[in-house]
């Protein structure tokens, strides 16, 4: 995703910093991206917010559902990542290469790691009946919520909503995941200089901007 | 030519809705002339000849405006004065037609439910209320009288359908998981035809209803003669 | 692209921060706090460490001021689509 | 902004040495020079204007002749048309399939694809867009997208048949409509197709604001690049809607999720909600980029400067802007809050001032001009013409208790085809003309030009103004046979006058099919500049070298100095000084 490298390119890149909104063209285009990302979030999370609160259909509550100990730790983990994605900006605009390097790893870990939370959190939950189409007859969670004399009615727009919402986020985090491994394997290959490092910004706005969607929908869809 | 226009009005707000029809049919008419009568008066009155060679040195130039204001600003009050004579007469009308406050008090429930290509009315009985034993259901057919407001109480059981009765101007969709309501007071005894405006699958163009309107005499007895036997007999066919 | 040295806001910080107030949030969420306290907070935490997120490692501290608009343009709608619809149903 | 001291603004040293010859495969096929992406984007809509068109032909059969076998429809199979019947199950995904073709592949490609492809670099002196390979992947995005659209109409169960607004219960519910698969492709090529959108609007917006020339200041814009700007805006920021909206109706189908069925607690009218809310933003994308081309070319048509240039862009700016408030007045009958169709009506009223604005501008701008009647002038001319009726019946729809009674019914139809059609198609067709010679240095033919252009005028409002007095009749929408109802059969001269001049309207299209393939090779050579007009693109030869411009422009005025009372010709291209007045 860096900047084109195209010389006649690089010669206008340097001329636009005097007309746009003084932001070179890969930060521009990210954000604007981004933009059409927050419309794309907008439309599945208004979608769980008009499911829940406008109509007058019953909601399981989701501390209850769900495991919160462990999503917190989920949570942590991404806000780790994010923030050893912006050390290794740092570092590389110090021109240290090594620091870059061993900040990408960390933040390729963290981010692989949360998918992985991720998906055993969905495999846990399916077992247990959580389901797109709601929640299984005789289900873990149905057993549970019934012993508990807690209400199940509305149970099955919550299995959709949540699969919909976290799944789609999980698929952007790997998403990230795949292009990062690709700027690593750049950074090692010395692609980044101290003058030249669009990427790592553009990058990292794209994982500071999926970590910020986590930190919303963490606490609409697992905390309310 | 009849047939080529709006079809007879029988309901007591369809005069209204076509009078508003007319006031805006008459303001953007207006414009509609200015405009293409405009369009054409300029092509024909500043077209040049020479078409490519029109433009060489020396030629007749354009009149060189880079704009004017004034103009702008009487173009815009005036389009902005006319919409919002629209807006308030539209709003006028439409709280009438739409306001739960303002249907009728003397209105009397009619249960519609719909499903993938037919109607079923079920009609208040003598009493006026709709679940008692008096109450006439009737597939594809429906009894009103006439001069007698009736509010609509719309359900349907599979896809969205659209209760729409050309001749008295009165269009409301059936929402499944949804009661949507609509009033209507027929003015003019006779038989008039209710479709569905909305695309409800393979059936959607072969739906219609009957819809009778009688007169108050008419109605009760044929109120008497269809009501089911007292003794809680189910709904006659 | 010869950029001056960028100012690194202090990451640690705004990290130490984030970790503290996602904490707070589930300490709150199971507290068992009545739904009309505790919608407000949790919100207001979200908000909260979401702008942290967007000023200090998205380095929004550090643009323009006119580049806000083109970052902040998709809320309104976001918030217009979402409270019409409610509307709705939400009587 | 001080201009940073380093770069250099003497000829692009840089860009004389970039000699090396592409192979033919990355200059024509995987190419990411924006021309030749246009040009690809150009004949991928064409093709499926083509083939909507054709749909079209088969559905106004159909209503024109009801229940007749169809000469030759025995190829559509048993299934689609038994004994050459159109089947109602067939008649839906036609017109499903109609319109889907129509909006996301031939008329938004042509527009958002084509012309801001096209036009950008070119108008605002760039050698090319911010991300050229992004820009490839746009194009490229949308041959899956088609051949899923297409898919439809071969696969089992027949395609989508649920209305291109695939409304909730009936498009999610497979045995509503008997339809099962074809749902699903057209679900999947609209999300692929929202991809390839954003990506392409992302391209625009960094590339208008970042590369502008030197001296292109943002009041120094030509409309048509305005209007494409704030078009990728509207496309940043709605299509995203429409692709959540559409992959939880699919989900609704694959994994059984309940998003929009009302038995368990979904809203139908949330599909209808977020549907419109993409779909009004949509309608703009469709038009505004044909308002920036038509007042390119009324400006160099009347040789004269566009009429309150700064007006016309606040006018944009400002539909845009109302275009994300109205949403609901596709949704007074719906069920939907009365309030809230109160709301909605108020803000829908509101959009025709801008409207008429730049409908009175442009005619302003023809008042005492030097008319250059053109093809591309005349097809201009004839937006202006139909766009306003378009626009005017729109307010009877705007007025909420009028569109109770015409809601659903074939006055929506005219107004969509009038704005649709009569609107974007026609500026379309004024761009093709207009530009064709600066893309295949070649001109269009003019007498074939006037000649497709006054058939299908005529045929064009022979087919679609009758459509207004169907509606009035109460006539509705999407019927497949409509003598089913006693009070629409007075109506069938109606309808069979209308189809046959849609036959005509079809056949017209025949001289510009030839127009544009023989000119191609064999038309007229054209200049750099054939229309003597001043935009940046017309100072460079055509078709333009890779990379457009051999030095950098400087742009000195704005781009619609016709008919400078102290310039020798009666046109000033944007990189050539004002004339200082002798005495100022």
């Amino acid at each position: 995703m860096g900047a084109d490298a195209r010389p006649q390119l690089r010669m206008t890149h340097g001329r636009q910093v005097e007309y746009g909104l003084g932001v070179y063209s890969g930060k521009l285009g990210m954000w604007v991206f981004l933009c059409s990302e927050v419309m794309f979030f907008t439309a599945l999370i208004g979608a769980y917010i008009i499911l829940r609160w406008g109509s007058s259909q019953s909601w399981p509550d989701p501390t209850k559902v769900l495991n919160i100990t462990l999503t917190a730790f989920n949570t942590f983990l991404l806000i780790c990542s994010s923030v050893s994605m912006v050390k290794a900006y740092a570092a590389i605009s110090h021109g240290d290469q090594r620091g870059l390097r061993l900040w990408l790893l960390a933040t390729v870990a963290g981010g692989a790691a949360f998918v992985g939370v991720q998906v055993y959190e969905y495999l846990h939950l399916i077992h247990d009946g959580v389901l797109p189409s709601g929640f299984r007859e005789g289900g873990e969670i149905m057993e549970a919520l019934t012993r508990a004399g807690l209400p199940t009615g509305g149970h099955e727009l919550f299995g959709a909503a949540f699969f919909t919402m976290t799944g789609f986020h999980g698929f952007h985090v790997s998403c990230g995941v795949l292009c990062m491994i690709w700027v690593t394997i750049k950074a090692f290959r010395g692609h980044y200089t101290q003058a030249h490092h669009e990427g790592i910004e553009v990058i990292g706005l794209y994982w500071h901007f999926v970590d910020l969607v986590w930190i919303i929908l963490f606490t609409i869809v697992y905390l309310f | 030519m009849r047939h080529w226009w709006f079809p007879e009005n029988a309901s007591s707000y369809g005069g209204d809705l076509d009078s508003l029809f007319y006031l805006i049919l008459y303001i953007t008419g207006a414009v509609f002339i200015i405009v293409e009568v405009g369009l054409l008066w300029f092509v024909l009155r500043y077209r040049t000849r020479g078409g490519a060679a029109a433009g060489g040195p020396g030629r007749a130039k354009a009149y060189y405006i880079e704009g004017s204001t004034r103009a702008e600003l009487i173009w815009t009050a005036i389009p902005a004065v006319l919409v919002v004579i629209i807006a308030v007469f539209s709003q006028r009308l439409w709280s009438e037609l739409k306001d739960p406050a303002n249907v009728p008090p003397d209105a009397q429930p009619i249960g519609v439910m719909v499903k993938q290509f037919e109607w079923q009315f079920t009609m208040a009985g003598a009493d006026g209320r709709l679940g008692t034993d008096d109450d006439i259901t009737r597939k594809d057919h429906l009894t009103v009288q006439v001069d007698q407001a009736y509010q609509l109480e719309l359900q349907s059981i599979d896809v969205i359908h659209s209760f729409f009765v050309p001749a008295f101007r009165l269009k409301q969709d059936a929402v499944p998981g949804m009661t949507t309501r609509a009033w209507f007071r027929a003015t003019r005894i006779g038989e008039y035809e209710v479709a569905c405006a909305e695309l409800c699958g393979l059936g959607h163009y072969r739906m219609p209803a009957r819809l009778v309107v009688l007169s108050a005499e008419d109605f009760t007895r044929w109120q008497a003669a269809e009501a089911p036997p007292p003794a809680g007999g189910g709904g006659g066919q | 692209m010869t950029t001056v040295e960028k100012k690194h806001p202090p990451y640690m910080l705004v990290w130490l921060w984030l970790a503290v107030l996602t904490i707070i949030e589930v300490w709150a969420a199971q507290a068992g706090l009545t739904r009309r306290i505790l919608i407000p907070i949790l919100i207001l935490l979200a908000i909260w460490k979401a702008s942290l997120v967007a000023i200090y490692f998205m380095h929004l501290k550090f643009e323009p001021r006119r580049f806000l608009f083109v970052v902040l343009a998709p809320l309104p709608l976001a918030v217009i689509l979402v409270v019409a619809v409610l509307q709705e149903w939400g009587k | 902004m001080t201009a940073p001291a380093g770069a250099a603004h003497g000829p692009d040293a840089a860009h004389a040495e970039h000699h090396h010859e592409p192979s033919f495969l990355r200059k024509y096929v995987f190419s990411t020079d924006h021309k030749v992406i246009a040009i690809q984007f150009l004949f991928y809509s064409l093709f499926f204007l083509l083939v909507g068109g054709a749909l079209a032909m088969l559905i106004r059969w159909q209503l024109g002749f009801p229940g007749q076998p169809l000469p030759g429809a025995g190829v559509l199979g048993d299934e689609a048309a038994p004994g050459g019947v159109i089947a109602p199950k067939f008649y839906l995904s036609l017109v499903t399939m109609h319109a889907t073709y129509m909006i996301f592949f031939a008329v938004m490609p042509l527009l958002v694809g084509t012309f801001a492809n096209y036009l950008i670099p070119l108008k605002i002196g760039a050698p090319d867009m911010a991300f050229p390979r992004l820009n490839m992947w746009s194009f490229w995005l949308m041959i899956p997208a088609g051949v899923l659209a297409l898919a439809g109409l071969v696969v089992e169960g027949g395609s989508a048949a649920a209305g291109w607004t695939a409304y909730a219960p009936l498009a999610n519910t497979p045995d509503y409509t008997g339809v099962t698969t074809g749902q699903i492709l057209w679900c999947l090529s609209i999300a692929v197709f929202a991809a390839s959108s954003l990506l392409g609007s992302v391209n625009y917006i960094t590339t208008i604001i970042n590369l502008r020339a030197p001296g292109m200041v943002w009041f120094r814009l030509p409309l048509s690049v305005w209007a494409l700007f704030i078009t990728a805006i509207l496309a940043i920021l709605a299509v995203p809607i429409l692709a959540g909206a559409v992959i939880m109706l699919l989900f609704d189908q694959i994994l059984h999720t309940h998003f929009y069925l009302p038995a368990v607690g979904g809203q139908p009218l949330l599909w209808q909600h977020l549907f419109w809310f993409f779909g009004h933003p949509e309608v703009y994308i469709l038009i505004l980029p044909a308002m920036g081309i038509v007042s390119e070319i009324i400006a160099n048509g009347s040789r004269k400067p566009i009429f309150g240039y700064h007006t016309m862009v606040y006018a944009i700016i400002g539909i845009a802007f109302l275009g994300w408030m109205v949403w609901g007045h596709h949704m007074f009958q719906s069920g939907m809050n009365p309030i809230l169709g109160t709301s909605f009506m108020v803000s829908t009223v509101l959009i025709a001032v801008p409207t008429a604005i730049k409908v009175f501008n442009w005619m302003g701008t023809m008042w005492r001009g030097r008319l250059w009647l053109h093809t591309p002038m005349l097809n201009a001319i004839a937006f202006v013409a139909m766009f306003v009726i378009g626009g005017l019946s729109g307010i009877f729809m705007a007025s909420t208790p009028v569109d109770m009674y015409i809601h659903d019914t074939y006055f929506i139809v005219a107004h969509i085809h009038y704005v649709l059609f009569g609107g974007s198609l026609f500026a379309i067709f004024a761009g093709i003309y207009f530009w064709f010679p600066k893309m295949f240095g070649r001109m269009m033919n003019e007498r074939l030009g006037k000649l497709h252009f006054w058939t299908t005028f005529v045929a064009y409002n022979a087919t679609f103004f009758p459509m207004h007095l169907l509606g009035i009749a109460g006539h509705m929408r999407r019927i497949y046979d409509p003598n089913a109802y006693r009070f629409l059969q007075p109506l069938q001269p109606l309808n069979t006058f209308i189809s046959v001049s849609a036959f005509v309207l079809f056949a017209a299209q025949l001289p510009f099919i030839v127009n544009f393939f023989w000119s191609m090779f064999r038309g007229r050579p054209a200049g750099m500049n054939p229309w003597r007009d001043n935009g940046l693109e017309w100072t460079v030869p055509s078709p333009p070298p890779h990379g457009n411009f051999a030095a950098t422009p400087k742009v000195l005025h704005g781009p619609y100095e016709f008919s400078h009372p102290d310039t020798g010709e009666d046109f000033l291209p944007q990189d050539q000084p004002l004339p200082t007045r002798p005495g100022a």
